[in-house]
């Protein structure tokens, strides 16, 4: 397994300053250890690419390192409104942000042609739609046998991805089950991937031959970092903290209390203080 | 079941609308509690979609984000996003797309994108999330959102998702072959596209909700069915079934099991 | 479980002339004892899709049931050639049989798209290729961002498709292990499905989350049909009978020889002979 | 070890291509020979992936087709026929292609369709299944086959799968950017593509073996390299590896048990 290094070592080797990153998660097993140590380190001019940026994407605009960011649904999954954003949006706060905004079905299908090396995804959408108009990247193709007019959008190929999974076994394969979102794709779609397992073990004997596996060869790196889902949630390990969520509500209300916030929990943090926050959402089994 | 609020009567009027062979696809919030409130009344076999992947779902307990462990717990099978998003929403699999609504103008279309300039906003809402091709590959669509003239407004800002643009044949034109909106349900009322305008049309008041009301609370001229009559209250088994599961959910998310 | 019926009854309640119809598996899985019931049913001018037409499609052929056939590599695995298809295609026996003919690429996209939902499959193949000269429904689409000009071909939609998989749930959920090939694609493809199974179970509990399960839905009759994928296997519950592809060789070489044992083999015989055909490649566990 | 058979020796010669690094898109027949003796040889960590779906596969005794059960239980993963072509063939993940010739012509280039004209064929052959994609989408392509005056021939009567065209820049001109044919070994000798005209020269002879042999089983005129060199005859393990697959894999399956 000589894939297995530090999160901190992973991400100073395989982020830098203006790449395309995608930190992909679908409310389960969203990476927000790695997220914290990209923060630590500082990068900025990211294009950050996610379906559903969250907690982690508002974090990191808020803390300026963000110059776009590529997104279908912008909201705290549950709560409410991502404030961070909002306020780099409309009040360019503490940077301008640059937005590329898609539908779901979209952002999904370009993954998708992203992992199957197509330049662009096709499919039936935006129909009405208005993002159509104001997002140039949003073309159209005609079917050459039926003529029926599609939408056409550019593939998702991010730079480096990073994701977070169940398990690895000692050969480096990754494992990832229950809602797996786009996890996959991104893997498959980047130049790089890092990811954060909760735990390795020594085989995957009793893993299903269709479960979602990763081989080795498809990842960078992997870094051993229980918890690291937290306050998302890991199937098998660890229940979502649907208080954090509330809390990051009205931590992120406010810029003082944010920035107050982002040096206690994080930058004064490491990827190890996982491990006891996610702890208590344990299941007892 | 005079005591059930406003609030209630809505989940349960919407639930109602939801036949036991349908396919759904269910937005968080109002419609997940719709949905499920259905599933566990009148239509135990209805199949019940979330855009996380997972099919056939029967949570115990309402989900608080649309990718919650219960939801695969409890699917029948648990699929990639764009599995979803192709195989099951685009190829035509779903029978009815249940949606809120931010903000709704009386043709069914919706915003949840901006307030203002869409390049230069007021407010920046979410975006549109799967609503832009749910609404248009849904054999039909749902709405359910508690009426206030901010919402339910004359003109909506942007169009996230499509409904019947600007009335009559506008699907059609854009070359949508499915229904769009053929039901809104409100805090108030229920109702439900006129055959030509497809402008939303009181088809009934919630027990003891007055014509007025509805009209204060909604953002343009409201038109009222000739034949409008008053939803029937929820029974005792819908009202008892949504409390049960409101119950077991606070209690669920307010605990650190997830 | 109100869709479980016999296998004759699907087949006559689903399969009519004229059809476009897939019986499909990819070694694995292949719905032998469905096929065979169609030709005991003697269904005519059918189009024949399948990937990997074999033994089944050679015998459909053979019985002159098929005006068309879509496939991707007509061959009897491990074998060699199909000869029924040859003596058709190559001297109109019994019957002319008209040809469509793709790569492996083309017809998993043509899968993939079909249930989908879409009216095509875009891809990037056939670059040099033959068969882009000589069949007309290879056609291009030049990508709206790069100018890259991929292939296009037209989705599969069949107006029936037939699978056999492992099991069924007393809800009718069907499940799919181990070499899943575009079974779960051929089954949403079309317009009705009828799935042969090994056994129904009392529920899928034990089923992993990701696993390919196809929900009761999707499916218009199941019949149970243990043995049915024989001498094709079915993982976890027989392997394959090596011998009996061997042997179709022979049969298939002669005109003969080959009406001989269909009426002997397929059209004296019934669905309920497929159990002891399989019987002796279960495993001992 | 110089009782080696000629078939052994192309294996062996084949096997010894391929790097532990690899990710290898297997034919049936001689290649998927050769990629599990380089597996249990040299390269132990070799990823072999069948177009059946089954990646990074180990099987203990050869296949009889690309879709036998031994593939699946020895896979790291076993995906969909349109994800192993869409995700891993397509999206360049795969360093080697490994293709079988029926007929083949100085310039990798590979007919397995038709003999004769393709509408009216003197002889119908399988077709190409994964081979046309595999050409153009993988890293580079090695081909084995015995050589045969009708095997190797002067023009091929369908280009199933395009090697190098008519030679030189063919593949660029094709906006193919893969490498395409770098490697040929026959029961007689290796080959590799002129690094100009690209057609396939002889680079070593297998052991005991004329000239005149290559030439005599081959339909074009042989080039042979200036500095063609023997190849290495097989060495006691890779023949013994080679000889118990090959016993383990006859056991198996003349046996009932798949």
């Amino acid at each position: 397994m000589g894939k297995v290094v530090s999160l901190r070592d992973a991400v100073e080797a395989n982020l830098s300053d203006g790449d395309v990153v995608a930190f992909e998660g679908f409310t389960h097993l969203i990476p927000h250890a790695a997220a914290h140590e990209a923060i630590r380190q500082g990068r900025r001019g990211l294009t950050l690419i996610r379906m559903t940026p969250d907690i982690i994407y508002d974090q990191m605009i808020g803390m300026g390192m963000a110059k776009k960011v590529v997104f279908s649904y912008a909201g705290n999954p549950g709560v409410g409104l991502l404030r961070r954003l909002r306020d780099a949006v409309e009040n360019a706060w503490p940077a301008p942000l640059e937005i590329e905004e898609h539908s779901h079905a979209a952002m999904a299908n370009a993954y998708e042609a992203g992992a199957a090396g197509l330049p662009m995804a096709v499919f039936r959408g935006y129909r009405g739609a208005g993002l159509a108009d104001v997002n140039p990247n949003i073309k159209t193709v005609d079917c050459p046998f039926t003529g029926e007019r599609l939408a056409a959008v550019p593939s998702v190929r991010p730079d480096v991805t990073f994701i977070h999974a169940q398990k690895a076994n000692k050969k480096g394969d990754v494992l990832i089950e229950g809602i797996v979102g786009i996890q996959k794709e991104a893997v498959l779609a980047a130049g790089r991937a890092v990811v954060t397992v909760e735990e390795v073990v020594d085989n995957f004997d009793d893993v299903h031959p269709n479960a979602c596996v990763l081989p080795n060869w498809t990842m960078t790196a992997i870094c051993v970092v229980p918890g690291g889902a937290h306050p998302s949630y890991a199937h098998g390990y660890y229940g979502r903290d649907n208080a954090s969520y509330l809390e990051w509500d009205e931590v992120s209300a406010d810029r003082d209390r944010f920035s107050a916030w982002m040096k206690t929990n994080v930058l004064a943090a490491s990827a190890s203080d996982f491990v006891d926050r996610a702890s208590s959402f344990r299941s007892a089994s | 079941m005079s005591d059930a609020t406003a609030d209630e009567m809505m989940t349960v009027a919407a639930s109602r609308a939801l036949r036991p062979d349908d396919v759904c696809f269910v937005g968080i919030g109002a419609p997940s509690a719709a949905c499920n409130l259905a599933r566990l009344t009148h239509a135990p076999d209805i199949t019940l979609i979330y855009e996380s992947g997972t099919i056939g779902t029967a949570p115990n307990v309402l989900p608080l984000s649309i990718g919650d462990g219960e939801l695969c717990d409890t699917a029948v099978t648990t699929v990639s996003v764009p599995e979803m998003f192709r195989y099951w929403l685009q190829g035509g699999r779903v029978s009815v797309g249940f949606l809120a609504a931010a903000q709704l103008d009386r043709f069914g279309n919706i915003n949840t994108t901006v307030i203002g300039d869409y390049h230069n906003p007021k407010v920046r809402l979410p975006g549109g999330g799967g609503a832009p091709e749910i609404a248009s590959s849904c054999g039909e669509i749902f709405i359910t959102m508690k009426q206030n003239p901010r919402g339910m407004v004359n003109k909506i800002e942007f169009y996230t998702s499509f409904g019947h643009g600007d009335g009559g044949d506008a699907r059609e034109k854009l070359g949508i072959a499915t229904k769009g909106p053929t039901l809104l349900v409100t805090d108030l009322a229920t109702w439900k596209p006129d055959a030509v305008t497809k402008e939303f049309t009181v088809t009934s008041l919630h027990p003891g909700v007055a014509r007025e009301q509805v009209q204060d609370t909604c953002g343009w001229p409201v038109a009222f069915a000739e034949d409008a009559n008053e939803t029937p209250a929820p029974t005792a088994l819908e009202l008892n079934t949504l409390r049960d599961l409101k119950a077991r959910t606070k209690a669920a998310h307010s605990g650190t099991a997830g």
